[in-house]
């Protein structure tokens, strides 16, 4: 520990600490911009300096590391006049019209910090040479007259990101941000993550979407969980008049620490399909708007007699989007009380079947953790694509690739990663061959027979085999349509290497609907009810052909779709940001997501609606979703 | 007349000819750009993406770093660049009026290429040689002790060198 | 090894080559060979050895002779008369002035000028740099033998600091207690860089020194090496300074033959290898942190500091970075002992300095000098005057962020001391004087767009700073300033001092506050009454 | 020879900057009048290369007297660029607005600006002929007309969080719901508002009879008119098709704002920075016409509020039910039309969407064009933007309110000029009332050179060789 | 003793910030009992007395010869001169235009735009006055005062008033200061 008094204060801290965070720590504020506190320390607006005694200058509290008995001091007259100089030349550097500013009053950190110094206006004036407003990305413009040049979205991109778009031109007064070689950010590498527009001190990465519809002050914060994958971030929703404005990472969140995705924060913001907002019955041919009553009453009565009838009873199928509270009741009515021999999910266990029957013979669970990654000095992606879903966490091995780690990509076709890495790409051969090979390699075993197996180069197989060697923490990241065998395999191989093993879920809830046994293909031949707890998931047209000569079709949704079209019941329901409820995310962290927006009033939850049809078939569920998920092993430690 | 473009394949080869000068350790960046710079002129885009799969460098860090330097071009440049020293030394011993001669002869400015691409005009902090300013270089020949009148007899030296 | 009856250098500094140097130092090879002289005459080039009057030059030692300007066709008589017949080619001497550098000192012993005194530039000009064997035999080398088998690391240190020796980059910084912070910081791996990124405009007094005695640098970084616990040592060249690199590359290349860099040197456990790196053109990189940025492929841009290289440097590890002109000292300090270097120069400023002299004075080029000197006598004495109709009106010291000193302020001694009570730096030893012809405003103008275009642009008082006032300074320069922008620079000099993150930014300020300090009535005269006492500024009034 | 020289500087209570030069005939008669408009600021360039959706924050910096015609026409050129119409919820809600700043603006004018003139007398003391003087002539007055204008102040702070360059309208609709407390606040006002107004008529019509010879010399003349309305003909301040009528009442034209260039080009004369529109095909100066309230009560059949449509009868029976020329009668028409406002606040209160928080369509789709248009308090107002299809602005157009009068303030300043100043030494009233003419029409010069100054009028008499001439000052 | 004089004009802004004066609805005639209101834009005195006042006020940026004159009027005749807010505090939203060249200003305006017909031309009569850069008013006249906003707030125009009418100077800080 170093003792530093700081404004007279005496303040233990440990060593190495900036005198910025010590001062903090003690609730001493002193003005930042270019410093964030995720963001490794900068020291270039130096609106952070302190005095320092027995220093010739005044020295920058961001980067200046602790030692001990120092002196400190924040707020002298000094200090003060430096603060308003280094702000009048921020203000004459580029172009600054706050009158029209989507961040003035309130949301800007420049605008605040101009008004903390008191400072009605500034002796020196910009030359007004004009700077490019950039418009060619969908979701954000970079306005550069308003740019400070503090480098966060820079830092940003390649320290929590690792996507490296952003750059530097020039240096000195022709200093300028740019993407890639100069290119427009719509035409750059740009995977808009938006992690730069989140860090943006200023207005000058202009959101497209949030764009004056209302400052912090006048917006609502709802720290939940974001259902686009099974990641789960968590997220900030920000809401005015029920209505979303913007989404933000919740740079306290255990999992992402303040990262989203293109589908994250910018997707499903819009959601331009219609909403089901009463309950629906078909009479007479068409759909007609009905009561709760009346539309459960109609499927009750068709779905009772069908209980515990083999293969022309009831089909069920839940989205793996809905909370474990729907799933779990849903499993409960259709599986354990109208004992269907067809209850599954939309994703037909498509990426957990392998690992959740592994996990039971094992009888514990095999899975890393996302936290692996961090500390992973080789990471093999193993037919696990990160580029839609997952993206969050090809952050994480992305942006330690700089510092050293080695990754790995092993698929059939091209995948966006595989630019970052060495694509070890097979044209022949199964999983089990590719898997094979890649052993053989490991224990550098001739490697030509391989060569033509799965046609991968041998030297490029060698490489990985020495990579494997030199490999000190691998972590092995496998996808979907894993064979058992194969993944049995897999682990072992990894379990050999003391590497860590992680699988991707595909989406927010697919572990529960694993944990719940929802992992059987989906079919419904002969059965004589079908239903379809959708939420507000977008059905596919597989989904629709399959039941399209179902005699009697129940769809509770969100959203209006060829299935709702075809069904002759609707129940409408709440999504994602309507409903409260829990997810347990690709490793396992049992989390809750709150309420953002209050739905209309027909509308219910996907557990209340569950609830209420268990009610009407006169079954009764329990409300304990933890034991229910209790049943199986996961592949994953589960926590919280 | 535009900047005739450099053809992809030089460029490739410039770039690795440079790599398998240095190597590809961070550390030799900068020399291999230079060397780059020196084969084509510029650093044109194929040059950076090139470098970027055999450095495993992203390409906006190399363009950080190339844009940086002032020895380092990223766009393309005449046929003969002129760069004229601006420091103190050479302007007081009439670096002023040799500059003010310098741009009135080709009718170009600091940092602009003429039309026809025969000349990059750039002004440099200091070329190291303030003994005999006001100092300029063109391409790699430098000349010293510089006077107003002596302009336009250097630089037809390469006008002619050009249309032989 | 070979002893020769007499040497010739052909000047090839860059005035000398494009007036032909090349075309002599062919032809004297030619007749020396037709003379059968090859055996007793050693040819080989020497750089700026501060005249270009009479380029290109050749020089005949022992006896000193300067013929200038010479041309290939007179190389055959010269030949004949001064090689061969040992007779001096009067016809073809330079003609009789003064002179600064090494030829100056050989006159003095008759007596002429007041003695430089040559430490760092001892051998150049007289040694031929391409040759370890002549290096050797010019005490080459004494001085590392020295400290590896006679001195332990402390010894050396101890002698260093006796001797006083301080950093000749600008700061002064005392080398001993660098050279100890190095060495007493715990590390497997440490790294000696040599700073050769002489970027300061009016200053190449160490592309002189790396060209004329690149040994002489190699033999202190491993004598550093060994001192610190280094094994490894990298010389940042500037870019622009291709002869200088060529020659080192030799010279390090000579020295692995000769067993002088490599393992186990002398005999000892100490191994020591040097490598050089070229920079791309950047003025910060002179800094010590953006030299070890840009080594490490990054952009120049400095560190925050603490901690400093000393502790983390190079790839984070301890790291001992010094000029080149301070290495330079060290192998004649450990040959002669710290007291002998103490009898030169001041007290508190041991030893020489190399000044580069320019401006509007007869005699523009390079001196070696005690420190302590002053202004008047360096115009005088070395520079022979203004030239002829010009009237001293102000030097810059130390490159473009040097001091503004006016007539009036010449006697002041020139030492780090002295020259800091009257806020004057010492800086890089240029020295530029200007006559009455310069007008001020325009003086800073060009001062302030070297930095706001040598500014990193990392932090905000250097970057924005820099460019407001050159356009502060260009709008007095067009007649539209007020007298509201006096305030606004002098806010802007303190401030870039106070609030900089390096060297270039505090110390940008320099010649602005100089300018308003000693010359404010002629900045007011190009605000009040829209004149430009020099003439010089356009005062064209255009604005909008 | 004659010769003199009149100096009025400046102009006040005009939100403008002009300034007028008369030339003499040999017999001292006035030979021709000019007003020159002497501000410029360029929006039309340096908005290029803006966001669309920064425009309806922007362009308000037009002019702090009218800035929400500015900020919902550029909303309604946003939206159409945008391709995303507001749902019915937030077009109730800007009009809201609107109707809000037509009480402003008109009450402020006609009670602070025209209301020393019209109150006090053209002849009064230029030292209290203003807002203060009228303080200490009716305080009960000044302070009920005061109270007018915070009302429709008030009205567009609740919606826009301040009264002057609010942030309400985006692209699609509105960035905030309305609160049934903010609903009640703003019904509490109506009453109050709406009898003021009653009062001012009756002002109005009391000095019109006392004043009839001004009004029928003071800047009468024929010329078209035109303005937004209803598909029923009736008066219409928000949205809705352009109707032009001729001098003598005939429909010329009626159509949609997106055609605007079909039917309107713009003239420019080298003495005033302000541009002349005109109907294209009668051609330049022929057909020049007028637009504000009097353009809008004389294009329009009926109001579809009860208090103001009784009161549009009485106005139309002025002339027989022909068109009203008399520029003074630009005062009268005022009060109608903020009467009208205050009556459609209530409707608009009223309606059961009012409330609904459906304000904001979020579905885009650039077309890459929009155009916008409002009845401003001065008349009618249109903005063009065209972007590329990422929505950065490549080309922007505005005919503001004011300049469409343009022709008819000079055409008003030369026959004033020509009826009041004829050699004799001209007393200062009567200088006053050149200024009149100019202020009746209630310039917003801010607006139409997207500038704002003061206005020096300076009258300055040349001979028929265009010498200057002498001079009297009104403030001697 | 005798109510301290205030006189008030503008240049080159909206007229915003005058209106936003009048948004202090009846505090008006606080105003006008606390200080003798002269030449304003909202009174028929057309400038500053010859003998001087107290308080100037001067809303908006410096555009134009014109301009220019009141701006340096106003100095010479007021003991204490206020920029009004942020156009006469930095040039405010006019001073986009300095980001352009006057002439391509003035050609789009007058020639280029859609509605102008074939006769269009940059007005160049003698009367009008010469266009220049948009500056703020420190940049032309030393400024005692600066109220930012577009516009100041109204209670906060209330509140600099009322300082000043009974000679004391304006503190603007914390609530008070804002530009937006």
């Amino acid at each position: 520990m170093t003792t530093v008094t700081i404004d007279g204060k005496v303040i233990e801290v440990p060593e190495g600490t900036t005198v910025l965070r010590a001062a903090q720590t003690a609730g001493i504020s002193i003005p930042t911009l270019c410093d964030h506190k995720e963001l490794s320390p900068y020291g270039g607006c130096r609106l952070c300096l302190v005095e320092v005694e027995g220093a010739r200058t005044l020295q920058p509290s961001c980067t200046l590391p602790v030692s001990n008995n120092m002196v400190v001091r924040t707020d002298t007259e000094k200090v003060r006049e430096a603060r308003k100089f280094v702000l009048t030349l921020i203000f004459s550097e580029r172009n600054h019209f706050c009158m029209y500013c989507q961040v003035s009053g309130g949301d800007c950190e420049l605008q605040n910090a101009a008004y903390r110094e008191e400072m009605t206006h500034w002796p020196l004036q910009p030359n007004w040479q004009p700077y490019a407003v950039d418009a060619s990305h969908p979701y954000f413009v970079l306005d550069n007259n308003r740019c400070i040049l503090c480098r966060r979205c820079v830092r940003a991109c390649s320290e929590l990101v690792g996507n490296h778009t952003l750059g530097f031109e020039e240096r000195g007064a022709r200093s300028f941000l740019v993407a890639d070689l100069g290119l427009p950010l719509g035409e750059s590498t740009c995977i808009s993550c938006g992690t730069c527009l989140q860090v943006c001190p200023t207005g000058a990465l202009i959101d497209r979407q949030s764009a004056y519809r209302g400052k912090e002050t006048q917006v609502e914060d709802h720290m939940t969980i974001c259902a686009g994958c099974s990641v789960g971030c968590g997220m900030n929703v920000l809401t005015r008049d029920n209505r979303m404005v913007r989404l933000e990472g919740d740079w306290e969140a255990p999992v992402n620490g303040g990262l989203l995705c293109e589908i994250g924060r910018f997707e499903q913001q819009n959601d331009a399909r219609e909403r089901i907002l009463t309950p629906l019955v078909r009479k007479d041919g068409s759909l007609k708007a009905a009561t709760w009553d009346e539309a459960l009453n109609v499927i009750s009565s068709r779905m009772r007699p069908l209980a515990g009838i083999e293969n022309s009873g009831i089909a069920a199928l839940a989205s793996t989007r809905l909370p474990v509270e729907a799933l779990s009741a849903f499993k409960q009515i259709f599986a354990d009380k109208m004992r269907s021999d067809m209850v599954t999910s939309i994703e037909e266990g498509i990426y957990t079947a392998a690992s959740s029957t592994l996990a039971n013979e094992y009888g514990h669970p095999f899975e890393g953790k996302l936290s692996d990654l961090a500390t992973a000095d080789l990471v093999v992606l193993f037919d696990a694509d990160m580029t839609r879903l997952h993206e969050v966490a090809s952050f994480f091995v992305k942006r330690n690739l700089q510092a050293g780690t080695n990754l790995v990509v092993v698929g059939r076709e091209a995948g966006e990663l595989d630019r970052w890495g060495i694509p070890v790409k097979a044209t022949r051969g199964s999983d089990a061959d590719v898997l094979a090979a890649i052993a053989a390699a490991r224990a550098g075993a001739a490697l030509e027979s391989y060569e033509t197996q799965i046609g991968v180069p041998a030297g490029k197989l060698a490489l990985v085999g020495e990579l494997l060697r030199d490999a000190k923490n691998a972590v092995i990241v496998y996808g979907k349509g894993m064979d058992k065998t194969t993944l049995q395999t897999l682990v072992e191989f990894a379990a050999a290497n003391s590497a860590k093993v992680l699988g991707l879920k595909g989406a927010a809830n697919s572990f529960t609907g694993a944990l719940l046994g929802l992992e059987k293909p989906f079919n419904v031949n002969g059965h004589q009810a079908v239903y379809l707890a959708l939420g507000d998931d977008e059905p596919s047209q597989r989904l629709a052909q399959k039941v399209a000569n179902a005699p009697f079709l129940a769809v509770q949704a969100s959203y209006a779709s060829q299935l709702t079209a075809q069904a002759d019941v609707v129940l409408p329901v709440q999504m994602w940001a309507e409903q409260e409820g829990h997810y347990i995310n690709l490793d396992g962290h049992i989390q809750a997501a709150k309420q953002s927006l209050t739905p209309a009033d027909d509308v219910r939850s996907n557990a209340a609606a569950l609830e209420a049809l268990a009610a009407s078939l006169g079954v009764d569920v329990s409300p304990d979703w933890r034991e229910q998920i209790c049943q199986r092993v996961p592949s994953a430690a589960l926590e919280g | 007349m535009e900047l005739e473009m450099l053809e992809g394949q030089k460029v490739i080869e410039a770039v690795q000819r440079a790599v398998a000068h240095h190597g590809t350790r961070r550390e030799e960046l900068i020399p291999i750009l230079s060397d780059v710079n020196r084969a084509l002129g510029y650093i044109p885009r194929e040059a950076f993406e090139e470098l970027s799969r055999q450095m495993q460098v992203p390409t906006s860090q190399l363009f950080s770093v190339a844009s940086f330097y002032q020895m380092l071009s990223t766009r393309p440049v005449g046929e003969h660049v002129i760069r004229f020293c601006e420091s103190a030394p050479c302007h007081v011993v009439g670096g002023r009026q040799v500059w003010q001669a310098v741009q009135e002869h080709l009718n170009l400015k600091d940092g602009e290429t003429s039309p026809d691409g025969k000349w990059t005009l750039t002004t440099v902090s200091c070329l190291g040689i303030c003994g005999v300013g006001p100092v300029m270089m063109v391409d790699d020949d430098v000349y010293g002790n510089l006077k107003p009148d002596q302009i336009a007899g250097i630089l037809a030296r390469y006008v002619e060198r050009s249309e032989e | 090894m070979k002893a020769y009856r007499s040497m010739v250098l052909v000047t090839n500094d860059p005035g000398s080559m494009l007036a032909g140097a090349q075309d002599v130092y062919n032809a004297l090879q030619q007749e020396i060979k037709s003379f059968g002289l090859e055996d007793e005459i050693s040819l080989s080039t020497v750089s700026d050895v501060g005249r270009h009057d009479a380029v290109p030059m050749v020089i005949v030692y022992p006896e000193a002779v300067i013929y200038g300007p010479v041309t290939s066709k007179d190389v055959p008589f010269l030949v004949e008369e001064h090689l061969y017949k040992g007779r001096i080619a009067t016809a073809l001497q330079a003609p009789a002035r003064e002179l600064s550098g090494r030829i100056a000192w050989l006159r003095n012993r008759k007596g002429s000028l007041p003695a430089e005194q040559r430490i760092v530039l001892e051998r150049a000009g007289l040694i031929d740099p391409d040759s370890i064997d002549d290096y050797l035999m010019h005490d080459g080398y004494i001085a590392l033998g020295k400290a590896l088998t006679e001195m332990t690391p402390a010894d050396v240190i101890a002698e260093i600091e006796k001797s006083g020796l301080r950093g000749r980059g600008g700061a002064g910084f005392p080398s001993g207690s660098k050279w100890k912070f190095v060495a007493k910081t715990q590390s497997s791996k440490k790294y000696v860089i040599c700073n050769a990124d002489e970027s300061e405009p009016g200053t190449f007094k160490d592309r002189l020194i790396l060209e004329g005695d690149p040994f002489s640098i190699i033999e202190a970084m491993t004598i550093a090496g060994y001192v610190v616990g280094a094994d490894e040592g990298i010389i940042y060249v500037r870019g622009e300074y291709t002869l200088a690199q060529d020659r080192l590359k030799s010279a390090i290349q000579q020295a692995r033959t000769y067993g002088l860099l490599g393992d186990k040197l002398f005999g000892t456990d100490f191994s020591f290898n040097i490598s050089v790196h070229a920079g791309a053109g950047a003025y910060i990189c002179g800094e010590e942190t953006a030299l070890i940025e840009s080594i490490e492929g990054k952009r120049g841009e400095p560190r925050a500091r603490p901690p400093y290289p000393t502790t983390h440097g190079l790839w984070g590890k301890p790291t001992l970075v010094n000029n080149v002109e301070t290495l330079a000292n060290v192998p004649a300090i450990l040959r002669n002992g710290a007291s002998w270097f103490r009898k030169f120069g001041t007290p508190s400023s041991p030893g020489t300095k190399v000044y580069t002299i320019m401006g509007n004075v007869n005699v523009t080029g390079l001196i070696e000098v005690p420190m302590g000197i002053t202004l008047r006598e360096v115009v005088n004495i070395y520079a022979q005057g203004m030239k002829p109709g010009s009237t001293f009106k102000l030097a810059q010291t130390g490159g473009s962020s040097g001091s503004i000193i006016p007539a009036t302020l010449q006697d002041t001694p020139m030492d780090f001391d002295s020259f800091g009570k009257t806020g004057v730096s010492l800086g890089s030893g240029a020295l530029l004087i200007c006559d009455e012809e310069t007008c001020v405003v325009d003086l800073a103008k060009v001062l302030l767009n070297f930095f706001r275009k040598e500014s990193c642009g990392k932090c905000n008082p250097c970057r924005i700073g820099n460019q407001r006032a050159f356009e502060i300074l260009t709008n007095i320069s067009e007649g539209t300033g007020q007298l509201k922008d006096l305030d606004d620079l002098n806010m802007l000099a303190e401030n870039l001092f106070q609030l900089s993150n390096c060297g270039l930014g505090q110390t940008a300020g320099t010649p602005l506050r100089d300018t308003l300090k000693y010359f404010r009535a002629e900045v007011e005269a190009h605000i009040r009454l829209k004149v430009c006492p020099a003439g010089v500024c356009p005062m064209s009034g255009k604005k909008y | 020879m004659i010769s003199q020289k009149i100096t009025i500087e400046p102009v006040t209570r005009i939100e403008g900057h002009a300034k007028v030069t008369v030339h003499m005939n040999d017999d001292g008669t006035v030979n021709h009048a000019y007003l020159h408009v002497n501000e410029f600021r360029g929006f039309e360039k340096f908005c290029e290369g803006r966001m669309v959706f920064e425009m309806p924050l922007i362009t308000p910096r037009i002019c702090g007297i009218c800035p929400v015609s500015h900020h919902l026409a550029s909303a309604k050129a946003a939206d159409k660029v945008m391709g995303c119409p507001p749902p019915r919820p937030a077009s109730l809600l800007r009009e809201l607005m609107h109707m809000g700043q037509i009480i402003q603006s008109h009450g402020m004018h006609f009670f602070e600006l025209a209301g020393p003139d019209l109150l006090l007398g053209f002849d009064c003391d230029p030292a209290t002929r203003n807002v203060v003087g009228l303080i200490g002539a009716n305080a009960e007055l000044t302070l009920k007309a005061v109270e007018l204008r915070k009302f429709g102040q008030e009205v567009i702070k609740t919606l826009g969080g301040r009264r002057i360059h609010p942030n309400f309208a985006i692209p699609g609709g509105v960035n905030k719901a309305l609160l049934p407390a903010e609903r009640d606040y703003m019904l509490g006002g109506v009453d109050q508002a709406i009898a003021t107004l009653q009062l001012g008529l009756v002002i109005m019509k009391d000095w019109a009879a006392r004043n009839m010879e001004d009004i029928q010399k003071f800047g009468v003349f024929p010329t078209g008119y035109m303005g937004l309305i209803t598909p029923e003909n009736g008066l219409e301040l928000y949205e809705g098709q352009v109707r032009l009528k001729s001098a003598e009442g005939v429909e010329l034209e009626k159509y949609d704002i997106d055609n605007y260039l079909d039917y309107i080009a713009e003239h420019v004369e080298s003495w005033s920075y302000l541009k002349f529109p005109y109907y294209k095909k009668m051609g330049w100066p022929g057909g020049v016409y007028r637009v504000g309230p009097l353009g809008r009560l004389n294009i329009s059949e009926k109001i579809d509020t009860p208090l103001a449509n009784e009161e549009l009868k009485l106005w139309k029976a002025i002339n027989g039910g022909k068109m009203v020329e008399n520029t003074l009668y630009y005062h009268y028409a005022r009060l109608i039309e903020a009467l009208f406002a205050a009556e459609r606040v209530r409707v608009l209160l009223d309606d059961q969407d009012i409330l609904s928080k459906d304000i904001l369509n979020t579905n885009v789709q650039f077309q890459e064009h929009g155009v916008g248009v409002i009845e401003a308090p001065r008349g009618t107002l249109i903005h063009d933007y065209t972007t590329d299809d990422k929505g950065q602005l490549q080309r922007v157009n505005l005919i503001v309110s004011t300049g469409h009068n343009n022709y008819a303030m000079s055409k008003a300043v030369d026959s004033v000029a020509k009826t009041y100043i004829n050699g004799q030494v001209v007393r200062e009233g009567l200088l006053n009332r050149v200024e009149a003419a100019v202020r009746a029409h209630d310039p917003c010069l801010s607006c139409s050179t997207h500038a704002v100054g003061q206005m020096p009028l300076e009258i300055e008499i040349l001979d028929p060789e265009g010498n200057l001439t002498q001079t009297l000052s009104r403030n001697i | 003793m005798a109510k301290p004089k205030i006189s008030s004009d503008w240049l080159a802004g909206c007229a915003g910030c005058h209106m936003s004066l009048l948004d202090i609805d009846e505090r008006i005639v606080t105003i006008a009992e606390l200080a003798d209101l002269r030449s304003t834009p909202i009174t028929d005195l057309k400038e500053p007395d010859e003998g001087g006042v107290d308080v100037g006020i001067l809303e908006g940026g410096v555009n134009n010869s014109a301009n220019e004159e009141v701006a340096h009027k106003f100095r010479k005749r007021c003991k204490l001169l206020v920029a009004f807010g942020d156009c006469a505090v930095f040039g405010g939203v006019p001073a986009m235009r300095n980001m352009f060249t006057l002439e391509e200003a003035l050609r789009r305006a007058y020639v280029e735009t859609e509605s102008t017909d074939s006769e269009g031309k940059i007005p160049d009569d003698p009367e009008l006055a010469t266009m220049t850069r948009v500056r703020a008013l420190n940049e032309v006249v030393p400024v005692d005062i600066h109220v930012p906003g577009c516009p100041p707030d109204p209670d906060v125009i209330f509140y600099v008033l009322s300082e000043l009418a009974q000679g004391r100077i304006p503190e603007i800080k914390g609530e008070k200061l804002h530009w937006h």
